[in-house]
């Protein structure tokens, strides 16, 4: 059987730090193969190879051999950072740099509009055709995204964490275009951090640790715990199933009260939070939970209801005001609103806190901060080669954890985290997990706003909302069914369907 | 996929269809144009009040439209090249390079020139100003240096040369080619004013319905994903940096039609205006964002301010706070015109 | 005497009275430096005094191209003459074409057009005010020793003709004087700098400012940083040496700080200017010859010029009161 | 963290640990002053090879540093506004604007002034400046208005009323107090010089080491994820708009000063030079990215070519050629040294 991309000891470094090195896999024709590795491991670097945006600074790569028509169109790929053109519409993203022509060879605007529309209706967003696609929602784009490179009909399909971000419902479309594209003969890599949909897509699977290819194999002959061993190079703690047996309900006073909160997409919703407990809050997209986070965190200011801390109502609309009244947050997009790209790691980490490592002179002390960052980078397992690393150079699950760990900075008393497992690797996001049980632990009141079931898992109760409204609240113990037929409005579904969400089970 | 109910799907959609329908609405007219147009008319109600003469055809294809024709070429120039996310800011010093060096070339040596024929010197003229863009594009594409110091340090360039060329003398004995594009008049209009609607009319489909046109647009917008799409983005600027070089040339050549001669300071501050025109007509200075449709009416409100400003009697020392003070004026009534259109900013 | 020699019967307009009646235009080449802003001034005062009804300025802030667009609109508004301060003498043709085509009489002041009929072009001539300048110095400083001349924009025709008369008429008649030019553009600030390091890096005989309106006090400044601020007479004193013959300028001639300044008769300027442009609206004609102030007018091309003297102005002369820095 | 294994945390920075050294070592000298320092160097040696003269500390003290000055203070607004993510055009115009009205204010009538105290002239024209860096701050962070077209807008209304004010007139009857920051001499080095290096060295510290100055970082290089990190970047935008309008007020009193006077044009055409030195210096167009010693340095570097040139012999008619060839080869000098460091192109 022919190969389709043979990688041969490819190496690439950044500055110090060694992306891949000496890095050799061959996929055939017609097999979709798994790239997974930690944070950093160097799957998005491999992917930037292969597509020939980067170049390998040793080693050679060859995409489809000779003879059959290469090119731009015959490979596709999602990257993991978007490649969306802002102010073009997504009919133009889609038909971007193929548009159809006319016999003038000037370009057929309706009929680009048509094929987009015809493109976005397989996943129910026809009417976004016609709308820019900075206007759209994370979930909107990379839906745009994902059709994009699907319209090109490539041979080879790249897949750098295309279900980051997604919802269960549009992941599931994902798979399905997948599946058809293998039924075609497609050559696929599929880079995720969720390793059951990697059973789901994947015949084979090739590891990345630190940038070396650790482990090639056929998926029939592993296991999750296997997957996981490779990756990390050793048996990873288990996201305890210890976090997840219920506990007593947090009897303390509520310390967040939300009442009658309307803004767009919300309407009069009401929440409290005790110190000390982990609360879910999920929903499809635009159900409205993310809005509501945003009101919380002083990030959109409301139409009408109160939010109050402590008992004294917060600053809605004004972040300095909800930050000082001790709301810590992650923005919804790290890429758009997460972080500063030419600050090191150590200010980006402590921009919320500066003052405090003011020496006599009100100068800030960089001595002060690159200690209190090492805590930080300690705790949230932060890989850069030191505090004065520039953001932008690392991987997209360190930036991540740089926007998790400067939450927690001003050590609030609310912590309000969005999609906090974002791209994030298995290890990391127990680490992660862990961290935030011990912040729980320390009496300190967390909102999880978020899609992934595995973050759910760790909260106390979940609080569902459809239509802008608070449909239900699930108390431990509970089920990714029950919140699966929550998040749709009591709707029932086959669970067998459902992704099963191993990595967490183990 | 059978997991998935018909109504779950629906309801994301639901929710979001009416914000959708108000984009689109908002889109089908482009909102610079709409915030563009209530200005001019008032602008042009105020001429007509200051003086009965500006509402004259004479005043408006004479005074406005073919005064601003030079402006409108260059503006043409520099918008490709902000569209491309990128600027230049040598094209003024062009404006003046490539007349005087064609000039020195053709004119008699009686006149301090080389007396060579027209077509020679074009010979020479071309090449040097494809040569001028060029230069640009690669250490702006290639090197990827700083496009603002790159342009700058050539625009200085360029002045010294024409200073130096000319030893600072005007040349006014020119051949009638050379002013030709000054006097020249076709159906009965003079040819700045058909160049000027004509260049706009070509520049506005070049931009929006070839994908050349496009890929300018994405790569302004997004220099990694354009990349990534396979557009060829060294080559492309490169391109685009060169067509804004000869655009300019062409500037220059018709300046000097307009004053029947090329002086060695030809052009110098013109960049300031461009820049204005464009970014008032909504052309944004981060690339990928504007159409020359808006840019062509900067450039026509610029005219009809400057026009009513001579015909009306303000008192010369107050005239340029009077400029200043009128385009600030038109930037509020914009502001708050696009106030009632959100989408206005995302464009402008 | 000759000037009031013609008739209005060859009127250049039809209908005289009509005409006289008329808006005047006023085309200005810039207004940010003492001279022109002094001569718009005194264009408008003496326009009052002679009941013409002149416009206010149009300004071309130094683009040529500007100045014809605003001399075709002000066509266009139907003014029955026109007044033009040039930015460029050639490149002020076409407008001047247009004027004469439309049969509107074009009166230029301080420069004149190398092409088109203009019924007077006041001016006195720049080559021959470097030239004066030069003489001066050249005789202070005994021909011998290395002077600055501080050169106007040499894109402009004023900045090239005063410099050209400065150093052309040096190497002629002194030719063991070293001379330094360096171009100060129009601009104090630059003026103040090109100063600065020459004075402090070469031993300086003599300095000539192409425009004193622009570089005096800056000038002055640095020679008085650097102890160089001398009066005429002093051994080291530096021979300074300035056109245009502002106020500040006639001060410093009195104080002696400054040894000359070529004084443009900027006043004549205005005062001809305006009974020029009306007279022609009047119709009324003028010959080739001499004038009743002392100058002469010459026939250039179809044009007339009345050159105006530039006096050279020391301490002698200094409170002359027709000097328009007395003004 | 138990997650956490010993070897796990071990492996990465095994594998860089050599790299790092080198890393960290080049950063702490910034990349940008890596690239200048050498051109320095080398334009200085080319100086001392031109004019022997070029070496003295009179030509040194009194020629470059002390004439760089204005040029300076002006670079340092500039600067933070632009690190801030914003620019201002208008700062050439506040150079001219500001030292006018206080002239027009305590000249005596005589000299076509107010013939007011001179306290009571900075009464006035204090508040008149922040009053034109508040209008700025305002249109540009509340109202979003293009930074670029606004401030334009400014600058011409700006030199308007300079020329309105003075009727174009220069004014140079000064009182003692509005000339000394160009004559005053402070432990035997000019007052400008003194400014230059203090200006600078505060800037710097300011800029580098307090929350403020960080934050400015912060927005200008991600203005959503500053506002998230809880920065009030209104008010933060406002504040930096402002204090460039004063420091623009006080290069415009430095440069009279050195001028002994305030004309209609003051600092006019200064703004491109600005922002060369600025670009040069390693400050982003783009915000959030460079520092304060870089831009100083560009400064310099400008200062030290023009210098070179008056010392030199180049004919009047090529010398803007020259300075303009001069600064393009700074460019390319530039471009090879950052080839060899990467992380040049980062920073600057
Ligand atoms: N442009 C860059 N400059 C410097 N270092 C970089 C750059 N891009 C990637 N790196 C480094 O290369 C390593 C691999 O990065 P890469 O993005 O490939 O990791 P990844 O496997 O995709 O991680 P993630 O799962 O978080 O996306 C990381 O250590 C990262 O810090
Ligand atoms: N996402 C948002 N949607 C709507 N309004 C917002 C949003 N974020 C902030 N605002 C409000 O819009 C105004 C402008 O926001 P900006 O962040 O510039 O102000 P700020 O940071 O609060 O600084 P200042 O308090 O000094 O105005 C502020 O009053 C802010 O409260
Ligand atoms: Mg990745
Ligand atoms: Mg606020």
């Amino acid at each position: 059987m022919p190969e389709a991309i043979v990688v041969d000891q490819v190496s690439k470094a950044f500055g110090p730090t060694l992306a891949l090195s000496a890095v050799s896999l061959t996929v055939n024709r017609g097999e979709s193969r798994a790239l997974i590795g930690k944070n950093g491991a160097g799957k998005s670097t491999l992917m930037s190879i292969l597509t020939g945006l980067s170049q390998p600074d040793s080693g050679s790569v060859q995409v489809l051999a000779e003879g059959d028509a290469g090119g731009a169109s015959a490979v596709g790929c999602v990257y993991q950072r978007s490649t969306l053109i802002p102010a073009a519409t997504a009919a133009e993203n889609i038909a971007l740099a193929r548009f159809p022509r006319s016999r003038a060879g000037l370009i057929r605007w309706p009929e680009v509009r048509r094929q987009a529309t015809e493109l976005l209706a397989e996943w129910e967003y026809a009417d976004l055709a016609g709308t820019p696609v900075e206007q759209l929602e994370p979930l909107e784009r990379k839906v745009v995204e994902i059709c994009r490179v699907l319209s090109q009909g490539p041979r080879v399909l790249l897949l750098d964490e295309p279900t980051a971000g997604l919802d269960r419902g549009a992941s599931q479309r994902l798979f399905g275009h997948i599946e058809r594209a293998r039924a075609r003969g497609v050559t696929i890599i599929y880079v995720s951090h969720h390793l059951h949909e990697v059973f789901e897509v994947c015949d084979s699977v090739t590891v990345l640790r630190d940038g070396r290819a650790v482990l090639t194999e056929q998926l029939t002959r592993m296991t999750v715990p296997d997957l996981v061993d490779a990756m990390v190079g050793e048996a990873a703690a288990t996201a305890g199933g210890g976090l997840r047996a219920a506990r007593p309900e947090s009897a303390r006073p509520p310390v967040l009260v939300a009442s009658g909160v309307t803004a767009p997409k919300v309407n009069g919703v009401d929440l409290a939070l005790r110190p000390g407990e982990c609360v879910g809050l999920t929903g499809l997209d635009g159900a409205g939970h993310m809005q509501l986070a945003e009101v919380l965190t002083g990030q959109r200011p409301a139409e009408a209801g109160t939010v109050t801390l402590d008992g004294r109502p917060l600053p809605l609309g004004d972040i300095r005001g909800c930050i000082e009244a001790g709301i810590g947050f992650t923005p919804e997009d790290r890429h758009t609103s997460g972080y500063v790209p030419a600050l090191s790691v150590a200010e980006n980490a402590t921009l919320n806190i500066m003052p405090r490592f003011a020496n006599g002179f009100r100068l800030i002390s960089g001595k002060k901060r690159d200690a209190f960052y090492s805590r930080l980078a300690g705790e949230w397992n932060i890989k850069a080669y030191g505090a004065a690393q520039p953001t932008e150079e690392l991987s997209g699950g360190n930036q991540q954890k740089v926007v998790l760990a400067r939450s927690v900075a001003a050590d609030p008393k609310v912590l309000v985290l969005v999609n906090p497992t974002a791209g994030v690797d298995v290890s990391a996001k127990n680490s992660i997990y862990t961290t935030i049980e011990a912040l729980r632990a320390d009496g300190q009141a967390v909102l999880i706003v978020t899609t992934d079931d595995a973050d759910l898992e760790v909260c106390d109760r979940v609080v569902v909302m459809v239509h802008g409204e608070v449909s239900a609240e699930l108390r431990h113990p509970f089920t990714e069914g029950m919140i699966a037929a929550a998040v749709q409005g009591g709707g029932t579904t086959e669970p067998d369907l459902l992704p099963s969400g191993e990595e967490d089970s183990q | 996929m059978s997991a998935v109910s018909p109504r779950k799907l629906s309801e994301p959609v639901a929710a979001a269809a009416p914000s959708h329908a108000a984009r689109r609405a908002r889109r089908s007219v482009d909102p610079v144009v709409l915030t563009l147009l209530p200005i001019i008319v008032i602008a042009v109600i105020v001429g007509a009040v200051v003086n009965p003469v500006f509402l004259t055809t004479t005043n408006i294809i004479d005074n406005i439209i073919t005064t601003s024709a030079v402006l409108g070429v260059l503006v043409i120039a520099e918008s490709l090249i902000l569209i491309g996310g990128y600027f230049d800011l040598s094209l003024e010093a062009t404006v003046g390079f490539a007349p005087m060096l064609l000039a020195v070339l053709v004119s008699s040596a009686a006149d301090a020139g080389l007396g060579l024929p027209f077509w020679a010197g074009l010979l020479i003229t071309i090449p040097a100003v494809l040569l001028i863009g060029l230069a640009n594009g690669l250490m702006i594409a290639k090197m990827k240096l700083n496009a603002f110091i790159v342009t700058l340090a050539m625009l200085i360039l360029l002045q010294g040369l024409t200073i130096g060329l000319s030893g600072g003398q005007t040349f006014a004995m020119l051949p009638k080619a050379m002013t030709y594009l000054g006097d020249g008049v076709i159906l009965g209009l003079p040819v700045q004013a058909w160049i000027f609607v004509l260049a706009f009319a070509a520049a506005y489909v070049f931009m929006k319905f070839t994908p050349t046109g496009r890929s300018i647009y994405a790569m302004g917008g997004n220099l990694e994903a354009a990349r990534a799409a396979g557009i060829r983005t060294t080559r492309l600027t490169i391109g685009v940096v060169v067509a804004g070089s000869l655009l300019a040339a062409l500037a220059g050549l018709m300046l000097t039609g307009r004053i029947a001669s090329v002086t060695a300071n030809q052009g110098s501050g013109m960049i300031f205006t461009v820049f204005a025109a464009a970014v008032i007509g909504g052309i944004s200075l981060n690339g990928g964002r504007g159409n020359l449709i808006g840019a062509g009416l900067g450039v026509i409100l610029l005219g009809i301010i400057q026009n009513i400003l001579t015909l009306s009697n303000v008192p010369s020392f107050w005239i340029n706070a009077a400029y200043g003070a009128i385009i600030l004026a038109a930037l509020l009534i914009g502001w708050v015109s696009t106030q009632r259109f959100p989408g206005g900013r995302a464009a402008a | 005497s000759s000037t009031d020699s013609g008739t209005g019967d060859t009127a250049a307009t039809g209908d005289p009275a009509a005409a006289a009646g008329g808006e005047v235009g006023f085309s200005e080449s810039f207004l940010t430096d003492a001279f022109q802003v002094q001569l718009v001034k005194q264009l408008g005062e003496q326009a009052k005094a002679a009941s013409v009804n002149l416009l206010p300025a149009a300004n071309a802030d130094g683009d040529a191209a500007k100045q014809n667009a605003d001399i075709t609109t002000l066509l266009g508004r139907g003014v029955k003459g026109l007044i033009v301060v040039p930015v460029d003498s050639k490149a002020v043709g076409p407008a001047i074409d247009r004027a004469n085509a439309k049969n509107v009489p074009v009166v230029t002041v301080d420069l004149g057009a190398e092409s088109g009929k203009i019924y007077m072009v006041v001016r006195a001539d720049n080559v021959y005010m470097g030239k004066a300048a030069c003489e001066y110095m050249g005789k202070q400083i005994n021909g011998e020793g290395t002077v600055l001349d501080l050169q106007g924009d040499l894109a402009t025709s004023n900045g090239q003709d005063r410099s050209k008369g400065f150093t052309s008429c040096m190497a002629e008649q002194f030719p063991n004087v070293k001379v330094i030019s360096k171009p100060m553009n129009w601009k104090p600030e630059e003026c103040a700098t090109q100063a600065q390091t020459v004075l402090s890096t070469e031993k300086l005989a003599g300095l000539f400012m192409g425009s004193e309106s622009v570089c005096l006090a800056g000038v002055q400044q640095a020679l008085r940083n650097q102890g160089k601020l001398t009066k005429a007479g002093d051994p080291d004193h530096i021979v300074t040496v300035g056109i245009d013959g502002s106020k500040p300028a006639l001060d410093a001639v009195r104080e002696g700080t400054l040894d000359a300044v070529i004084s443009q008769p900027l006043d004549l300027y205005a005062k001809y200017g305006i009974q020029y442009i009306k007279d022609a609206m009047a119709g009324k004609t003028y010959q080739p010859g001499p004038t009743d102030h002392n100058s002469t007018i010459v026939e250039v091309g179809q044009s007339l010029q009345d050159l105006l003297p530039s006096p050279t102005v020391t301490k002698e002369n200094v409170d002359d009161a027709s000097l328009w820095g007395n003004g």
